[in-house]
């Protein structure tokens, strides 16, 4: 299966990378893209930017090792991660996940599984500056939680 | 041994990396992190609740009791908060 | 919330009616987008070309409604679905959702219903090119059951 | 009244639409359907199992049951394949 896995600072083109997942074949029927994109409201606070703090090496390869469960888990027909580092402002995209595959129950299911996973298990923190200086963001419970149901669903 | 830290570890303890010569008795990432606590304030500080803090071993994830024998790379951070 | 239903026989752009979507505005976190895409091979035979009919203003109405229907189960800032009728063949774009909201959570779930709705409720029919004449494309059972499943989560 | 006919049930009757006069009698979806049926073999052939054929009235989905009074257009087809 092709997959693109890139950390990058600079902005990437949603469109572009899913043209290449497709470009000149006939057997995918199905894709589904996630794009996270930097707010200026969370959990009740302004945020005027936010840094976004990583492993380099490991970032990849946890990724890496998602992708390869995702596609052991699906009949995937390629895959792409982008996850951008340093700073960045409301508006501006943090990260995306493209998936295809012959039908769209695969597609979902894996575009959610790793977002979930990534969410939890990716090491990237994100710092934001509000308006009171700036504070590095908690993990949320609900994410533990998203990620969870997949181990779940594996036993189940 | 080399041991990274991010985020408000990174933060607390005032470097990004370090490397270190580890005494007999520390087998575990929570004997690691008990012994570098007692380094000084600011690895107190950054090891003051040991349960958030999660470390991996040569870009692996693993939990408080695992082993660091032959580790090449150890990493201490916060709960992810990517995506 | 700002929606867009389209049916037409041109091609539409993802990227374009995404970036719509998303312009100018700092409160959406997640936009997840859904491309169906025609395929060379369904269920074992070749399709060398499909001809979608719809149900002229039934069809929009219907997706309307569906769209309707995931606005007031998450809270949404933008869906946009797109549906082609007429002549396609392999790697032709078939249909397209995207929803914008401030959490994946939402984006997801509201995109992967309205895909359930789409394939079982909007009145579009398929009607394959075959090796050995042209055949109406039967209902799948799997789809029904992917749409059941959000009527289960109702009452649950 | 109005009816329309789509996909496989528009190619068996061999027509798109037509406008009937219903006699007394024909109250829901499904006595329409069958006095559809009686209209002829191309008629019969598409209505042929009628558990199959789907219902609209006035671009709504109904079921064989629903009553057909005050409707301005009916639709018969099979199970949709969009998406």
């Amino acid at each position: 299966m092709a997959s693109t896995i890139r950390l990058q600072s600079e902005d990437f083109d949603v469109a572009a990378e899913t043209a290449a997942l497709t470009r000149g074949r006939v057997d995918i029927g199905a894709v589904v893209t996630f794009t996270g994109i930097c707010r200026a409201s969370e959990a009740g606070h302004d945020v005027a930017a936010m840094t976004l703090e990583h492993y380099p090496g490991m970032a990849e390869e946890e990724i890496g090792r998602h992708v390869a469960e995702a596609e052991r888990r699906w009949p995937l027909l390629g895959v792409v991660v982008i996850h951008r580092h340093g700073r960045l402002v409301p508006g501006d995209n943090i990260m995306m996940v493209a998936v295809a595959a012959a039908h769209r129950g695969a597609a979902f299911a894996a575009a959610e599984f790793l977002m979930d996973y990534l969410k939890t298990q990716a090491p990237f923190w994100k710092k934001e500056e509000r308006r009171d200086g700036s504070a590095w963001v908690a993990a949320k419970s609900a994410d533990d939680a998203a990620a969870e149901r997949w181990a779940k669903a594996l036993e189940g | 041994m080399r041991i990274v830290y991010f985020a408000w570890v990174r933060e607390r303890i005032g470097k990004a990396e370090e490397t270190v010569d580890l005494p007999a008795g520390v087998a575990t990432i929570a004997d690691l992190a008990g012994w570098l606590s007692g380094r000084g304030e600011e690895y107190a500080h950054a090891f003051a609740d040991p349960k958030v803090v999660r470390a991996a071993i040569d870009r692996h994830h693993v939990k408080a009791d695992a082993p660091i024998a032959g580790a090449r790379e150890i990493a201490f951070f916060p709960p992810m908060t990517g995506g």
